[in-house]
């Protein structure tokens, strides 16, 4: 019988293959391994150390940090108590940690740095009840007298001799565990309100994690580069859950400004990464590409056009004519392959996007320079894995089919409900919420909008809230999908985030952020001079320069008769970036369309009375916590509309 | 991980468990006494006398041309000064050279860099782990066991400077490519390989923006807090270095015309005289 | 006594020659930093030409007067050599401004290798007779003074004076005309010098050319004495250490350090030579000035180096 | 472009610090070293080995030698040539008057003799810097070249000081054949630019470097400016020393005093300044360079003119030589003064980047 629990889990691995490594740390300039024998024993002191500190099961261990071996670790030796570890984002601002620390009773907590403990000294008034907790990197904190506050190291040294004292004691605990115990709990940032403790027992995570890497065929091989905050439940099922189930090796990266590096050298094979990770990457590699010489710009774009051409086809195992092998293979030799060499994923066998829809052409580039990139349909209520596209079936506009174990149904108004044993078990001290989603015969409400197509995938189109409709005007009661427009928006390099307006008014009107970097670099070239963000962003080549962005997706809107009602017809530039600090963003960078509209009132009155400019000023969160306010006098800019084309039936 | 828990430089960092050894002031770890240094017929420096406390901050102010960068020189033996003594741990000395003072654990940065232009970042902080180095050059030649493992050992002392300089990203990048706040790190660091008693900064902040000089207070505290380094630091412009240093001492042409705490030496009238002298 | 003496002025005649090419090494590293190293070239460059326009002139022009076409011919030559110190300067010195000297040194081997390669394809590079119409018999002085007096080789004499009067010539020069100051300046700080507008390029074309022609006079010198071929370039390296010895920025030191050389080299031949196998001039000249170096680093006029941190 | 770096992640100090971290690299080289050591030796025909080869592996590790000392240290020296002779005649002496004396042990010794020769006119190098030193190394040239010509001792009193060697033998083996003698010759290179590589990527080549680039801040951190200068000027003299017993022994295998001019003292600048200052790969550059153009030049030049329809001489090509290596210093110096090996790390890079610009 399969170990049922992620302790037993460790256990297994550190026996089958104590050598083997299971987690790599990039640190004083080399890949510091840890195999899972040394694992296996870290966990028992801390273990050990936790016990003796007072952890006990059913209690909560907050975790805070990047991603750092010694921090999975200890999530792990929560687990062997029985207790609960809560990862939350490492750059969440002392004040939005208060809530999920109240709320979950913490009294223990793990966490990386200076930073972090700074942070929790500082919400220590607010949450009383919080005792003790641990740093993992002492830098700066030599000299800090804070009551409770103590380094890992210390709890190790505590744990083995605890460990002496009381040699059955853990082995028991282990024994002990039921797969149906809580594994973890995942605060979701969720779009509005307050955020939700979202609890997985073992068996859930498990049971998805297995299901997803059967599907994948993963193995103890692959290699993994965590990079994004663990408490991002994709990031906890990719470098935990499955860690743990397929026993392979994850790897830590030195510092945040290193990560490119590492992952160049790291390589992984089985690689994830929410939509603006490949954007950026995307953008990177057009504004490198644009400093070319001429023939090799020739070349890159000849190979880029036939890749277009051949190469999604190739990927879904299509057939394709000997000439554009041959070609292709040229291309692969001359470009693509050192293209992906060059992005540090050459060896990447199997790549997730996940988190947001991705646009097309950025969805179809990574496919058609031979990286076998798919989309997979999941939340953190129902641990990632609903649906996942085979290899040869990814497309840009599905998620794919249900994996192992899901039964999916599309109720009248559209929304996807969800069954399967990766179900949350609830939110945590929440039976609204929890009755909310959950029916009473185990389905789960998605909030997604969409249907599965005839060859059975998937179709999301919008949250089912979201989904809007335009009311008067020339498009009167079209359908109106905002995440769907802002998509098509942000797939040019020029803009970072868009925001779309129009559900229940007459046309729709956007918010557009630019892309500092992509702008920047595209205003050097032309030489024109800006001071900073704000004035970039106002610059009236800009205004062009994205009007003709709007229009291009216009007329591919255009294109569909039952989308065409979401035309854009005006925007404006913002001249701040949307910030997660200012809470316009969710902490996975999804905008908080309510949050924003609300927050930025003037501007939509004014996009829609007809104004071509507005004064707005925003309270904004500086990174050091201090607050302060920014103003400016936007432009507003109509953009040409296109009649829908009618599709030949 | 094997490799990192032997770390010379790793923070011990049970903050339960340690006394802070540092920022406690202790005796004096240098004492300059009456010393006069002249080029020719030029004097840089008459008659001047201060001392440094271990694990203190000192530094050494005045306008440009008061003699600051003399004074360094003449600590760490690059200048033999034509009168005074200079006493380093209650050892005296006159004529030392460069050596000898790096030996005895003086390390110093410059003004205007001074790093090799030709090696990447981590090449020149090696070069300040070479006093450590005891290989011969045979062994060298062939990387037998014993200079293989010295590379190894003094790499990981060096990486924990990078480390804690957070400059991992430029490690292998040569330093003449750097931004100039980088390379001004890189000579710091440089400086801490020799995991020195005594650290000369010569005008640590010169050239640099707002920002970067917050980063070099930043270190410079980090350094003097968490290796208990005691520092003499040189700077012109009086605002920076009040905030950050235990005792001030003024320079002008030469002269002492000041010491003391920094809101003491604030106050001095002779100081403000000779700052408001002297155009910035 | 009369063999010393004779000796002595030996060596003082032949110092003259090495102050001249010393002079021409001081001159161009005083105004342009560079240690010139193709200066030996130069020698057999000038000498090159200067023997073959004596030669073709008459055969050109049909003018048979021997001084008239020995003048013309120093003056094509003079031409050509600043002609090369001009493109010099155009096509390696103006792209190397402001690099450290171990660079310009190696830029000037380059140079010299050049100029040898284009010297003996352009002007042949068979042995030439050089006739200026120096005497060539001996004569002998102070008879009187005490028996067998002093013979005196008219050749060198005549050699020693020429090389005399350019040598104050250029020195005066170097001192006094405007043109002197600026190289000084020049040479001082090249910031200062560009600032206060007097232009680079000018000044070392000029220095160049000046260089040129001492290469040319010695190279005509010599190559009568000994005929215009090859060996004349490493002769010139026996110039090297007298700028050691004098120190490379010090006109005086030019002088004097030829002198002390030539002389030197006489007597060690005479005096040690037998003791060690002969033809120690080659190399003795060297040694001594390698010593100097230990003691004095700058040599005897040269200013003193002072690093600053 | 053919690069594929990823995975290639290091664990160790050793992994990261080894001499070609990169897979590709090594594979590359053992190629390369495969094709050295076993094809040329098979296919190469005597006159390749004797005129092309051999001469190019000499030249290679004399230039070794020469760029630890200029390209490394930074201590100019025009005395290469000196050190070349005092090795040749040094090992010469050793396998001639001493009976049995085996081959190696002889050329070592002779290394050693130009090691103490090159030490002894370094010292002027703690006193002088720069243009003074290089001059101050010229003296070594001169006198060596007299020393070998007038005192006939180390010629074994043989007229005008020529020396020559016969049979000679490495263990047994006898080292008549080119390809022998090639391979031998390779063999050392190997091992001692190794060596070479092994020193300057470690701490003393880093003192070397930091006395090369500042020596002010060099001694302030604790490095003797004389150890790290003499060190210099002993191991690239060594080097020099056993290039020029080889030189002596297997190139020429008959020789004279001005076989080591002050000539081939200039020409093994050239190949350092060519090939590229502190670069030991640079060093094989400029050696094949060097090496190849004049035997290049003696075929083209002659086409050239018979194309233009006027004969040429011999002595007009080594003219046309001369100004052609002139020219070339100097547009070096101009144009890329790190030499050839600055354009392969450039073009390296580039293929590493690919299809990035940077």
């Amino acid at each position: 019988m399969p170990a049922s629990t992620f302790p037993q889990l460790l256990l297994e691995h550190a026996r089958a293959r104590p050598g083997a490594a299971a987690l790599r740390e990039k640190e004083f300039g080399i890949w510091q391994t840890l195999s899972w024998r040394d694992l296996e024993a870290l966990v028992r002191a801390l273990a050990h150390g936790l016990a003796e500190a007072g952890l006990q099961p059913g209690q909560h261990l907050v975790v805070i940090g990047e991603n750092r071996p010694r921090l999975s670790a200890a999530m792990l030796a929560a687990q062997c108590l029985g207790a609960i570890p809560v990862p939350l984002y490492q750059d969440a601002s002392a004040a939005e940690l208060a809530f999920p620390l109240a709320h979950a009773e913490v009294i223990f907590a793990v966490v990386e740095d200076q930073e972090q403990v700074d942070k929790l000294i500082e919400v220590r008034a607010q949450c009383p009840q919080l005792a003790r907790f641990w740093f993992d990197d002492g830098r700066g904190l030599r000299n800090y007298r804070e009551p409770g506050l103590a380094s890992l190291d210390a709890l190790v040294e505590r744990g083995r001799a605890h460990a002496i004292a009381h040699p059955a004691f853990l082995d028991e605990k282990i024994a002990a565990l039921s797969p149906e115990s809580v594994a973890a709990m995942f605060f979701t940032s969720g779009t509005t309100g307050h955020a939700k403790g979202v609890v997985h027992t073992h068996r859930s995570l498990i049971d998805r994690a297995r299901a997803g890497a059967t599907f994948d065929r993963l193995t103890s091989a692959e290699e993994v580069l965590a990079y994004l905050p663990q408490a991002w439940i994709g990031q906890n099922i990719f470098s935990y859950a499955q860690w743990l189930v397929c026993g392979y090796v994850v790897n830590c990266p030195e510092s945040a400004a290193t990560v490119s590096i590492d992952l160049k050298e790291i390589g992984p094979t089985y690689y994830f990464a929410p939509p603006r990770v490949f954007e950026g990457l995307l953008t990177s590699v057009m504004i490198r590409m644009e400093d070319a010489s001429a023939p090799k710009r020739w070349l890159f774009d000849r190979a880029m056009a036939l890749a277009r051409r051949v190469g999604p086809r190739l990927m879904d195992g299509l057939p394709v004519g000997a000439g554009d092998r041959f070609l292709y293979a040229l291309g692969n030799a001359l470009v693509y392959a050192p293209l992906r060499n060059t992005l540090g994923l050459s060896r990447v066998r199997i790549g997730y996007t996940a988190g947001e829809a991705i646009g097309p052409d950025l969805f179809s580039f990574y496919r058609s320079i031979g990286i076998n990139l798919k989309q997979l349909y999941g939340s953190t209520e129902t641990a990632v894995f609903v649906c996942s596209q085979p290899d040869h079936e990814a497309r840009s506009d599905t998620v794919g089919v249900p994996i192992e174990g899901v039964e999916l149904q599309v109720t009248e108004s559209g929304e996807i409900l969800v069954r399967s044993p990766g179900l949350l078990k609830e939110y945590y001290k929440n039976e609204a919420a929890t009755r909310e989603v959950l029916t009473a015969d185990g389905w789960y409400r998605t909030g997604d909008a969409g249907f599965l197509d005839a060859a059975g995938h998937l179709k999301i189109i919008d949250r089912a809230k979201d989904v809007g409709r335009i009311a008067g005007g020339a498009h009167d009661g079209a359908l109106f999908a905002p995440k769907y427009v802002e998509n098509k928006l942000k797939f040019f390099p020029f803009i970072k985030e868009a925001v779309a307006f129009g559900d229940g008014r007459d046309k729709v009107c956007a918010f557009v952020n630019i892309d500092l970097e992509a702008v920047g670099n595209w205003a050097e070239k032309r030489n024109l001079p800006y001071g900073g963000y704000a004035e970039l962003a106002q610059k009236p080549e800009v205004y062009a320069l994205i009007q003709d962005c709007v229009q291009k997706v216009n007329a591919d809107l255009a294109a569909d008769a039952k989308l065409a009602g979401s035309q854009i017809s005006r925007f404006l530039v913002l001249h701040k970036e949307l910030d997660a600090d200012d809470g316009e963003l969710t902490r996975t960078r999804k905008v908080r369309r309510g949050h924003i509209a609300e927050r930025y009132a003037v501007l939509v009155d004014a996009l829609y009375n007809g104004k071509t400019e507005q004064f707005v000023e925003t309270p904004v969160k500086f990174e050091d916590g201090r607050t302060g306010k920014v103003a400016a006098t936007l432009k507003i800019m109509d953009a040409a509309t296109y009649p829908a084309v009618e599709k030949a039936a | 991980m094997s490799e990192a828990m032997d770390a010379p430089l790793a923070v011990a960092s049970d903050a339960e468990t340690t006394a802070a050894p540092a920022r406690r002031i202790g005796s004096v770890i240098l004492d300059v006494k009456n010393i006069s240094l002249a080029f020719g017929g030029v004097k840089a420096l008459t008659d001047i006398s201060f001392d440094v406390r271990e694990h203190e901050i000192r530094a050494i102010i005045g306008p440009n041309g008061a003699g600051k960068s003399s004074m360094l020189n003449c600590i760490n033996g690059v200048y033999q000064p034509q009168q005074g003594s200079i006493a380093l741990r209650g050892q005296t000395f006159r004529h030392m050279n460069s050596r000898q003072v790096a030996a005895s654990g003086v390390a110093r940065t410059f003004q205007n860099l001074a790093l090799f232009k030709g090696m990447s970042v981590l090449d020149n902080i090696m070069t300040g782990r070479n006093l450590k180095m005891r290989s011969n050059i045979l062994q060298q030649a062939w990387h037998w066991g014993a200079a293989a493992r010295e590379e190894a050992a003094q790499r990981r002392v060096v990486e924990g400077i990078i480390d804690f300089l957070e400059i991992q990203a430029y490690r292998k990048t040569p330093v003449g490519t750097m931004p100039y706040g980088l390379q001004k790190r890189v000579d710091l660091g440089r400086a801490l390989a020799m995991e020195p008693a005594l650290l000369l900064l010569d005008e640590p902040m010169a050239g640099m923006n707002v920002e970067e000089k917050q980063d070099m207070c930043r270190f410079i505290l980090d350094i003097n807090d968490e290796f208990g380094t005691t520092i003499v630091l040189i700077e012109h412009d009086m605002g920076v270095v009040m905030d950050i240093s235990d005792r001030v001492v003024v320079l002008d042409y030469g002269r002492k015309i000041g010491d003391g705490t920094p809101h003491v030496v604030r106050a001095d009238p002779n100081v403000i005289a000779a700052y408001l002298g002297t155009p910035h | 006594m009369g063999f010393f003496l004779e000796t002595l002025l030996g060596g003082l005649m032949a110092g003259m020659l090495y102050s001249l090419i010393a002079l021409g090494f001081v001159l161009i590293f005083k105004a342009s930093g560079v240690f010139n190293f193709a200066q030996g070239a130069m020698v057999l460059f000038a000498a090159l030409a200067m023997a073959r326009f004596a030669e073709w002139i008459p055969q050109w022009t049909g003018l048979t007067h021997p001084v008239a076409a020995t003048v013309l011919a120093f003056i094509a030559a003079g031409f050509v050599m600043c002609v090369l110190a001009w493109v010099i300067e155009r096509l390696v010195l103006r792209h190397l401004v402001n690099q450290d000297g171990a660079t310009l040194l190696m830029a000037t081997i380059g140079i010299s290798y050049f100029l040898e390669g284009l010297g003996q394809a352009t002007f042949g590079s068979s042995v030439y007779k050089l006739d200026i119409g120096m005497p060539k018999e001996p004569i002998l002085v102070f008879d009187k003074v005490f028996e067998g007096g002093i013979l005196i080789n008219m050749e060198d004499l005549y050699a020693a004076l020429i090389a005399a009067v350019l040598v104050t010539g250029l020195s005066l020069f170097f001192q006094k005309t405007g043109t002197g100051r600026a190289l000084r300046a020049v040479a001082d700080d090249h910031q200062a010098a560009q600032s206060v507008g007097i232009g680079l390029g000018r000044i070392w074309v000029i220095v160049w050319c000046v260089a040129g022609i001492a290469a040319l006079v010695a190279g005509m010198i010599w190559g009568s004495k000994l005929g215009v071929q090859f060996s004349l370039a490493t002769l010139a390296l026996r110039a090297l250490p007298v700028v050691i010895l004098g120190g490379l920025t010090s006109v005086p030191g030019a002088i004097v350090g030829g002198l002390v050389i030539g002389v030197g080299e006489k007597l060690s031949e005479v005096y040690l030579g037998p003791l060690v196998g002969g033809g120690i001039e080659i190399w003795f000249a060297y040694v001594l000035a390698l010593l100097f170096l230990l003691v004095r680093p700058q040599g005897l006029f040269g200013e003193k180096i002072i690093d600053r941190v | 472009m053919i690069y594929r770096e990823n995975g290639q992640f290091k664990t160790s100090y050793a992994a990261d610090q080894q001499i070609f971290p990169v897979l590709q690299d090594r594979i590359a080289i053992a190629v390369l070293l495969a094709i050295a050591f076993v094809a040329v030796p098979l296919l190469a025909s005597d006159y390749l080995l004797r005129a092309v080869l051999i001469p190019f592996v000499i030249m290679s590790l004399a230039a070794v030698g020469v760029n630890v000392l200029i390209g490394y240290c930074g201590q100019i020296s025009l005395g290469s040539g000196a050190f070349m002779a005092v090795g040749a005649y040094g090992a010469y002496n050793f396998l001639v008057r001493v009976p049995g004396m085996p081959l190696v042990v002889a050329l070592a010794l002779g290394g050693l003799c130009a090691m103490a020769f090159g030490v002894l006119f370094g010292l002027p190098s703690l006193r002088v810097k720069g243009l003074y030193l290089a001059v101050a190394t010229l003296a070594a040239q001169f006198f060596a070249d007299w020393m070998f010509l007038r005192i006939k001792w180390f010629t074994l009193d043989t007229p005008s000081g020529s020396a020559a060697v016969s049979n000679l033998q490495f263990f047994g083996l006898p080292l008549e054949s080119d390809a022998a003698k090639y391979l031998f010759c390779l063999a050392l290179l190997a091992l001692l630019a190794l060596g070479a590589k092994n020193l300057v990527r470690g701490a003393i080549g880093r003192e070397w470097m930091a006395i090369r680039d500042m020596d002010v801040a060099a001694a302030v951190i604790g490095i003797r400016p004389m150890y790290a200068k003499l060190t210099a000027f002993a191991v690239s003299s060594f080097i020099i020393g056993v290039a020029g017993a080889l030189w002596g022994f297997f190139y020429l295998g008959a020789w004279e005093p001005a076989a080591f001019s002050v000539d081939i003292s200039f020409r093994l600048l050239f190949v350092v300044i060519i090939g590229g200052l502190g670069s030991i790969m640079g060093s094989f550059f400029g050696a094949a360079f060097i090496v190849v153009l004049p035997i290049a030049l003696a075929i083209v030049l002659p086409m050239i003119a018979s194309l233009l329809g006027i004969s040429i001489s011999t002595t007009a090509i080594s003219h046309a030589e001369l100004m052609i290596f002139g020219a070339l210093i100097v547009a070096f110096l101009i144009v890329e003064p790190h030499g050839l090996a600055r354009l392969w790390s450039t073009l390296r890079l580039k293929l590493r980047l690919w299809p990035f610009p940077h």
